[in-house]
């Protein structure tokens, strides 16, 4: 039963994937500047000597001449084998490049959602448990300016502090080459709006069920606070938290892509921003497929995870 | 009935259907039907009441709203003073709205809560144009008047009131469009007993006034009884009885009516509910409706016969109906 | 000063030398438009060239000798790619082949392909190349841009070759790279020069940001940068960080499309030029690392003249006017109104808001529109713009600062000077051939003043400065020089003191 | 008698003006210091934005190369850049930019978002199966991915920016509206107004909308702070506003570079960056709270 | 039934609400007591305190905005509005139990029947989970859920609204409580399980032999199950008596007009032709935060004098266990 309902939510993503496939097409039509002019790797200070008939060979390389209709039933059909096309800058498979990518953006976010969400929800009950009283405002004006802290800008300065005059952790790199402790600094610029957006959500919510009916009977059973409050508060107030995780999760890819450029991380987003000002077309249609689709299936294991938690939710 | 009417009935409820399809699976495809209501009959003159009583989820609702085409019926015919309306164009429609009203359950959401409640009864009329803008103030205070509230409250929001006010306003809401029918949905339900008496004088004070039929739909039988002179009994999407009111009290034909009527509270200690009487079980979901007469499963008389066969509705006596195999 | 070290050893060996890149994104030699030094890390060519620029044996035993009808190189025999195969003349064939058929995304092909005819292999270490005609940039193309892949790397790895690995003979060899992020080589054994390299490995990363590149060489992590705005100089000092600067590297000039109505107006580029001031510029936005325009060469090229007139390539505003008003705009004409593209960030951008300021002066509207350098590119080479900003990295060749660039047809002639459509200037097309021609600057000095004060006054480009290239190193690097043209640093001799 | 005393219990303490009845709610908005201090402050900071050109001290596009690079004097009281431009005016007409473009993205948003989303919701069927797909298509791909993509498509100009980043503001906004008008439209009241023959279109436009606004204005509110930020953050990385007309986000990222040099060039821009995103929040928050005040516990 | 000392007594409890306008009283000197093995029976209209003095008694009222301001509660030789939290932990669902007014909101949708079930007999009994449950088997089948096995594994969703109240009094009498505190069990059931609660209700009660406070504003329903009856008005107590002199001869106008309020089956059958007006009370209960002076009911009392008007009555025995709030008498 429950397979049956994955695979029913699984076939319902299926035109927002082919959506977001036909959307990234449309993107990488409209680029403007010469895709083969970039094509031919043509850098900063490069002047150089590029013949006109160069640049038709690599454009009926690069399938350009084509009609619109074509490239588009040839890149949907490719993009269904997982083939993204080639780098038109350095002639790498996309999907090589996006698979080397996508594990270092996933393993910021991950990080950044789980310390967020833990963050965010024990921040939310504590002051939801508090409401009304100082410790409570302490927490929501915490919260406030969390989310009013532009990541990019509280990456600089824990650069500055953090990894140049305190040296504890490294300003610049990959997991690969410095192991977690690369991921502290920009997880840190990063987790502060979700987790505190995340604890706003979690405070109304808490707020919401403790005013619940269920908690009282809950109460007038005998039952002690921390049970009421982890059994069946917390659960209970768990769903909409769930769904602004979710959507934090994604939204996670703004401050990501800054902040990725910031640290030097080889990720989604310095892929996508090098893509971007490289004109390199396949890339960014690259990155913004898989992007996409792996919010959508996020959206899909939200979902997932509801009818897991919640009995409620129809198999 | 034998005599030929020259006039036609007010309203005219022909073997009315609504059914609701439950929309699953990956194309929304209709995987079933919610039978809201499910064939029924019924007329109602011009100054009557007719009390409709029933269980939760019977459809009393929806039967309501088909009639006023809210939503709209799967099929038999709905009549207003002859005409039939349900397959009339939205235009067509418009003509007929005038006739036919609602008063709502919730005095809460039933009011817009952004506009001052004396706009609410205005904009009635001026959609209508049943009167020239200038005269509409006059006419909604007027109304106001008439059901009890002072003209300078038409300016107060909805908030401003208390529930027994919005049910008034509600009311004068209907009248606005000078309709001969109110069908009103459980319109004391939500209110306190003392206020709850308040709104039915008001309402057979009107009645008597302006000549109004009304569908009175509710749960509580004493109320249903206060204010009609027939009564109906709805369970599962159909009547099971329908008669006169006193008929029905004393002479209860359907097994279901007698439940009812054993269930009411009866506000006296010295009296007890026989015992025995209690209906056991729970109504089951319009979703699937069990075989044969609706009502079997609970029936404490149900035989073979009616798991399988649906029983009529059936004029028994004058002006009363059932629906057993039974009884009658 | 170049290196003083008698034979090829090191006074110290090993440690890993960490550097920032900004650019690449294959390694593959023919892939690459400039010569940078990633590519001499892992290739090598037949020829080189010294720390003067001056072209010197690679590969080759010697500088080639022509017949008249082809050039010969007499190829060394010691030398073996990283994966073991022979350095030979089949692989010098297979490599000038492989980026004259295209195989390879290239932007040399096109060049190539009309320069030369053939490649001939004559013995196993010998091998000939026809030219299709005059060719006299020669040695210094071989000396930048033709590298050698082992053939065999290159057939089993495809268009891979450059990304999962790159086999050249260079000092050091491919360890690991990914494009726009990291590059990892390690020190080459069996490298031809014995005793060389001198590093254990070479890392150089991607670091987007300007801070992250000066904080981390403070810090150490990092042990040289060689691209960093000006304005970071201040930063350096007390830090313990070295900074050095190769004089007048690039050339910073306005690119003006002479096909535009009003910039086809003589008057109105000299306007122009006599608006902008240089010396601003260099002041305040490469921190007094630049220098003025007196030559259209380079102060360290041997075919640097001072032109005996310097006023028409200098500010002055009352003359700019002057000269504006007279071909009808400016007070009580017509407002004149351009638009300068220019690439976005940093220097690009403050270059861009002085311009804008110092036209204002003289009354003209420069609106300015910051794109993508490839935008700018595309733009520079399709005609469609009216003034670009444009930083022109030469090479040691005369032909570099004067037919490239005011020769009809020069390959980095974008303002359609001497071209159909665009101001033209027959004498000016003349000096530039000659001198071409020759390849030897005494020869042809009086030529050189001529046109220089020709360019100067017809203005098909208006001039700004030279920029200085720099580079900023930690006190444990020893024995880099900073090279005379951007990126052209050779880390052979490089050893770290640590 | 029976009705007028009925009548009495209420009648004297209703305020039937419209406009006291704002007054009223605003007091009582207003009786939380926190939403006075978040009011405040945005409405010192459109203060700063309107009267940028009275206020700055210079143009803002002012070059003054001598005088480059000052640290923060009485003269340059948030000293001055690269070329020498007064931080102050710069901040001060970055706010006018960040601040028109956040209105006209919400209201661009806000405009076309509320419209698909009450149409979508209240027609329902098809239409709105369509228009969910859609919307959950932009939904999917991150708000920043989407932005610098169509940057990347349609240039960085002020009225492209708006466009890029209102894209995914409108999906925001429908999906909202969509859910508050289905569950104003289950209303009795809905049902009242179509039993009179009302038209839909009046129905919709005029009974059933103005009941949505509550969460309609609180995603405005926070989205505001988003918006502000997500031009930012384009501007930050090079493909938003350019220069010479000053953003933050370009601010911060040319003061990146000399982070420990001259601080105050990314200071100060990132320091009122922040505040603005704070008041945003705060409003945001005290609005939400006003419009939608959670009930109270037993424990 | 046994008049012996009451269980539970409740003395002048005052409470009260922090609202936009100060605090506002919501129960004012409330007293009652109750017997063991009795029903005592509180009726009111909306918002008069029913509810609210009934939390009071297990301490469930939300803090803030509410707070017991005044009064005592005692429950045996204790005051349960002082005692210690844990001690109150311990009384509630084990010796005080409450069965609440909505069935679809009461129960955790997240958990099974069973393990809700379970909770308090865990708790109170100390039984290990597997008796427990053999426990909460037997509890279903004590308020007739059918196929009580099956429903320990059933989650609140899949039953209707009867089964779920059932549920709720099974989990109210799982530890066989002294007192439990019924608010409004049935209001949101259909008449005929209403039928069905309220029989089961006494059955238990007969074979348990708890008190029980029935919460309610339907006149019927305490009828049928009031031993003795509170009448609220407002916050306060205005009469109390058994239900047979109460429905006899209501000594207070409010409960007065109540009785002619409500439609009375009997009568309307019994005469035939147009339908007779109902008897009103006029106007509405005063709002607590504009609460008349004297009487509150004065604002809608039809036999109202002067001294209503400035003075508030106090509870007077008017017959023998029979007490009314009011200066007049009614004949
Ligand atoms: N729009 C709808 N779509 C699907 N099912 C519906 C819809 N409206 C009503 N139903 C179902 O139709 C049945 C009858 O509902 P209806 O509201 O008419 O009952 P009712 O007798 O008025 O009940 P109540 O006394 O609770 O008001 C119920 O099972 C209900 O769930
Ligand atoms: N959390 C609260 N905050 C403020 N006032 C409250 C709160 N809970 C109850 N009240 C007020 O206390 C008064 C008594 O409420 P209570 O719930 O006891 O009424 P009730 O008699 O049980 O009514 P009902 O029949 O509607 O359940 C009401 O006027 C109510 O407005
Ligand atoms: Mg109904
Ligand atoms: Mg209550």
């Amino acid at each position: 039963m429950f397979f049956k309902f994955v695979i029913r939510r699984v076939l319902f993503s299926i035109p927002t994937i082919v959506g977001i496939v036909t959307l990234a097409f449309l993107l990488g039509k409209l680029i403007p500047g010469d895709p083969a002019v970039a094509a031919l790797g043509l850098d900063l200070d490069g002047a150089s000597t590029v013949s006109q008939e160069e640049l038709e060979r690599v454009r009926t390389e690069l399938g350009l001449d084509r009609p619109v209709i074509v490239q588009y039933m040839s890149w949907f059909g490719d993009a269904l084998q997982g083939d993204l096309g080639r780098s038109s800058v350095n002639r790498e498979s996309v999907t090589a490049l996006i698979l080397r990518a996508f594990p270092n953006t996933m393993f910021l976010l991950l990080t950044t959602i789980s310390t967020a969400a833990l963050i965010g929800i024990s921040l939310g009950v504590f002051s939801a448990l508090h409401r009304g009283k100082s410790a409570d405002l302490v927490a929501r004006l915490v919260t406030i300016v969390g989310v009013s802290t532009p990541p990019f800008w509280l990456a600089l300065v824990l650069i500055l502090v953090f990894a140049f005059n305190l040296n504890l952790f490294p300003m610049n790199g990959s997991v690969a080459e410095h192991g977690w402790t690369a991921l502290v600094l920009p997880t840190a610029s990063i987790a502060l709006q979700p987790a505190a957006l995340i604890a706003r959500m979690s405070r109304s919510s808490m707020l919401e069920v403790l005013s619940q009916d269920m908690i009282r009977t809950a109460a007038a059973k005998g039952l002690g606070r921390w049970t009421i409050i982890l059994r069946h508060g917390l659960p209970n107030a768990l769903s909409p938290v769930i769904t602004v995780i979710g959507f934090q999760f994604a939204n996670l890819m703004g401050g990501a892509v800054a902040i990725e450029v910031l640290f030097g991380m080889p990720g989604l987003g310095s892929l996508l921003i090098n893509a971007i000002f490289e004109n390199d077309l396949k890339v960014i249609q690259g990155v913004v497929v898989i992007v996409g689709i792996t919010f959508a299936l996020t959206n899909l294991a939200v979902d997932l995870l509801y009818s897991v938690i919640d009995p409620r939710i129809k198999l | 009935m034998n005599v030929v009417l020259q006039e036609p009935p007010l309203l005219e409820v022909i073997d009315l259907k609504t059914h609701f399809p439950i929309r699953e699976g990956l194309l929304g495809n209709t995987t079933g039907h919610v039978h809201a209501v499910n064939g029924v009959s019924f007329t109602l003159g011009k100054n009557e009441t007719l009390g409709l009583v029933g269980e939760s989820g019977s459809g009393k609702s929806t039967l309501g709203k088909s009639i006023l085409r809210l939503v709209e019926p799967t099929s038999g015919d709905v009549r207003l003073q002859g005409e039939s309306i349900v397959r009339l164009s939205k235009k067509q429609m418009f003509r007929h709205r005038r006739q036919a009203q609602m008063v709502f359950q919730d005095p809460y959401s039933s009011l817009n809560p952004r506009i001052p409640v004396g706009r609410i009864v205005a904009e009635a009329m001026s959609v209508h144009g049943l009167a020239p803008a200038a005269e509409i103030r006059e006419r909604v205070e007027e109304l106001f008047g008439r059901v009890g509230l002072r003209p300078a409250q038409t300016l107060c929001y909805a908030n401003e009131f208390s529930g027994g006010q919005r049910q008034r306003i509600g009311i004068a809401r209907a009248l606005a469009l000078n309709p001969s029918l109110i069908i009103a949905d459980e319109p004391v339900s939500a209110l306190d007993v003392s206020v709850q008496a308040q709104v039915i004088n008001l309402m057979m004070d009107l009645q008597q006034e302006f000549g109004l039929s009304y569908l009175f739909i509710a749960h509580d039988l004493a109320v249903v009884a206060q204010i009609s002179r027939r009564i109906a009994v709805m369970y599962l999407g159909r009547l099971m009885e329908l008669a006169d009111r006193n008929e029905l009290f004393r002479n209860a034909q359907h097994p279901y009516t007698e439940a009812l009527l054993a269930a009411i509270p009866i506000a006296n200690p010295s009296k007890t509910r026989a015992p025995g009487k209690v209906l056991q079980g729970d109504i089951p979901s319009p979703r699937k409706l069990p075989s044969g007469c609706v009502f079997h499963a609970r029936c404490p008389i149900a035989v073979e016969r009616c798991k399988v066969e649906v029983p009529e509705f059936r004029e028994i006596g004058s002006g009363h109906s059932v629906a057993c195999h039974l009884r009658g | 000063a170049s290196v003083a070290r008698a034979d090829d050893v090191c006074p110290k060996y090993g440690g890993t030398f960490k550097t920032v890149d900004i650019s690449y994104s294959n390694l593959d030699p023919s892939q690459v438009a400039n010569p940078q030094y990633y590519m001499r890390l892992l290739y090598d060519g037949l020829l080189d060239f010294d720390h003067d620029l001056n072209v010197v044996p690679g590969l080759a035993l010697d500088l080639p000798t022509s017949d008249g009808e082809r050039y010969v190189f007499k190829l060394r025999d010691d030398v073996k790619f990283h994966d073991g195969t022979d350095f030979n003349a089949e692989a010098v064939k297979f490599n000038v082949e492989r980026l004259i058929a295209g195989e390879v995304r290239s932007p040399l092909t096109g060049y190539w392909k009309k320069q030369l005819k053939s490649v001939e292999v004559i013995d196993e270490y010998t091998v000939a190349f026809v030219p299709a005609g005059e060719w006299p940039t020669m040695l210094w193309d071989f000396a930048s841009s033709l590298r050698f892949a082992s053939p065999t790397a290159v057939n089993e790895l495809g268009v891979d070759h450059g990304l999962k690995g790159a086999v050249g003979t260079g000092p050091f060899m491919f360890k690991s790279f990914e494009p726009k992020n990291l590059m990892i080589l390690e020190r080459n054994p069996n490298y031809y020069k014995a005793g060389l390299p001198c590093l254990d490995g070479i890392q150089a990363r991607v670091i987007k940001s300007g801070s992250v590149r000066a904080l981390s060489l403070i810090k150490g992590d990092l042990d040289m940068i060689n691209t960093f705005p000006e304005t970071q100089f201040p930063q350096f000092q007390g830090s313990g960080v070295i900074v050095d600067e190769g004089k007048s590297s690039t050339l910073t000039v306005l690119a003006v499309n002479t096909k535009n109505s009003a910039l086809a107006d003589l008057r109105i580029r000299q306007a122009i030029q006599h608006a902008v001031d240089g010396k601003e510029l260099i002041d305040n936005v490469y921190a007094g690392m630049g220098e003025e325009i007196v030559s259209i060469f380079p102060s360290w090229h041997p075919a640097f003249t001072v032109a005996e007139e310097l006023s028409p390539v200098r500010q002055d505003v009352e003359k700019a006017k002057a000269l504006l008003a007279d071909a009808g705009y400016g007070p009580g004409g017509k407002k004149l109104t351009l638009q300068l593209l220019t690439g976005s960030g940093g220097a690009h951008t403050q270059r861009a808001i002085l311009l804008q300021a110092q036209l204002a002066n003289i009354g003209i509207d420069l609106k300015v529109k910051s794109v993508a350098y490839s935008q700018v590119l595309t733009d520079l080479q399709s005609g469609n713009y009216e003034l670009i900003l444009w930083q022109m990295l030469g090479g040691p060749a005369i032909i570099d600062y004067a037919w490239n660039l005011y020769g009809s047809g020069g390959p980095n002639n974008f303002t359609f000077y001497n071209e159909e459509g665009g101001y033209q200037n027959p004498r000016a097309e003349e000096l530039a051939l000659e001198i071409a021609k020759s390849n030897d600057p005494n020869e042809v000095r009086a030529q050189i003043t001529e046109l220089q004060d020709t360019v100067f006054n017809d203005v098909p480009l208006i001039f700004l400065n030279w920029r200085n290239h720099r580079t900023a190193r930690t006190t444990s690097v020893k024995d880099l020089e900073t090279a005379k043209l951007k990126g052209m640093e050779d880390l052979r001799e490089v050893w770290l003191d640590r | 008698m029976t009705i007028s005393s009925a009548v009495a219990g209420h009648g004297q303490s209703t305020s039937p003006s419209l406009r006291s009845r704002f007054a009223k709610n605003f007091a009582r908005f207003l009786s939380s210091p926190l939403n006075c201090f978040s009011l405040g402050l945005t409405t010192l900071l459109f203060l700063l934005a309107l009267l940028a050109p009275i206020i700055a001290p210079y143009p803002y596009e002012q070059i003054n190369p001598a005088n480059s690079l000052s640290p923060p004097t009485w003269e340059h009281i948030m000293g001055t850049d690269q070329v020498g431009r007064d931080i102050f005016s710069r901040v001060l007409y970055g706010a006018r930019i960040s601040l028109s473009m956040a209105v006209m993205t919400i209201i661009v948003g806000l405009a076309s978002g509320v419209f698909v989303g009450a149409v979508s919701g209240y027609l329902g069927g098809v239409a709105d199966e369509v228009i969910m797909r859609v919307v959950e298509v932009f939904m999917s791909i991150p708000g920043i991915i989407l932005a610098l993509a169509l940057v990347a498509v349609l240039g960085p100009s002020p009225l492209f920016i708006v466009l890029a980043l209102s894209i995914r503001r409108i999906t925001q906004f429908a999906r909202v509206t969509r859910g508050a008008v289905l569950g104003v439209k289950a209303l009795d009241y809905v049902a009242a107004c179509r039993v009179i023959g009302m038209s839909n279109v009046r129905i919709l436009f005029f009974h059933v909308l103005p009941n949505c606004i509550g969460p309609i204005i609180v995603l405005a509110t926070v989205l505001m702070g988003n918006v502000i930020l997500l031009e930012s953050t384009l501007s930050f990385l090079g493909l938003g506003i350019q220069e010479p007309t000053p953003s933050w986000g370009t601010m911060i990222a040319a003061g990146n570079e000399l982070l420990t040099f001259a601080p105050w060039l990314s200071l100060f821009p990132g320091g009122f960056l922040f505040l603005t995103m704070l008041a945003f929040n705060l409003l945001g928050d005290g609005v939400r709270d006003y419009l939608d005040p959670r009930g109270a516990s037993v424990i | 039934m046994e008049m012996n000392k009451p269980i539970l007594q409740l003395q002048g409890l005052r409470t009260e609400f922090k609202t936009g306008s100060g605090w506002v009283t919501a129960v004012d000197d409330l007293s009652y007591s109750v017997n063991p093995g009795e029903t005592l029976g509180i009726v009111g209209e909306s918002g008069c305190g029913k509810s609210v003095s009934s939390l009071c008694v297990l301490r469930l009222l939300p803090e803030p905005p509410g707070r017991i301001s005044g009064g005592e509660i005692w429950y045996g030789g204790e005051d349960l509005t002082k005692v210690a939290e844990t001690r109150i932990r311990d009384i509630r669902g084990n010796e005080i139990a409450m069965v609440f007014q909505e069935p679809m909101t009461t129960l955790n949708p997240l958990m099974t029947i069973g393990t809700q079930l379970c909770e308090p007999i865990m708790k109170h009994q100390g039984l290990s989970r597997k008796d427990a449950m053999q426990r909460a088997h037997e509890l279903l089948q004590l308020v007739r859920i059918p196929d009580a096995k099956h429903w320990l594994k059933g989650y609140p969703h899949e039953m209707s609204g009867g089964m779920r109240q059932r549920v709720v009094i099974a989990m109210a009498l799982a530890c066989s409580p002294k007192v439990l505190i019924a608010d409004e069990p049935t209001t949101a059931l259909d008449v005929t399980i209403q039928a069905q609660i309220l029989a089961l209700l006494k059955e238990l009660q007969d074979r348990l032999g708890m008190a029980v406070i029935m919460v309610t504003h339907d006149l019927g329903v305490i009828a049928e199950v009031a031993d003795r009856v509170v009448v609220m008005y407002a916050g306060s107590k205005v009469e109390e008596a058994t239900v047979e002199d109460l429905f006899a001869r209501p000594r207070h106008p409010y409960t007065h007009g109540l009785f002619r309020a409500i439609p009375d089956i009997d009568s309307i059958t019994s005469s035939e032709g147009a339908p007779t007006r109902l008897e009103e009370i006029p106007g509405m209960v005063p709002a607590l935060d504009a609460m008349p002076s004297g009487c509150p009911f004065s604002t809608r009392c039809p036999f109202v004098i002067e001294r209503c008007l400035a003075e508030r009555p106090i509870l007077e025995e008017k017959a023998p266990g029979h007490f009314a709030a009011c200066f007049r008498e009614l004949s």
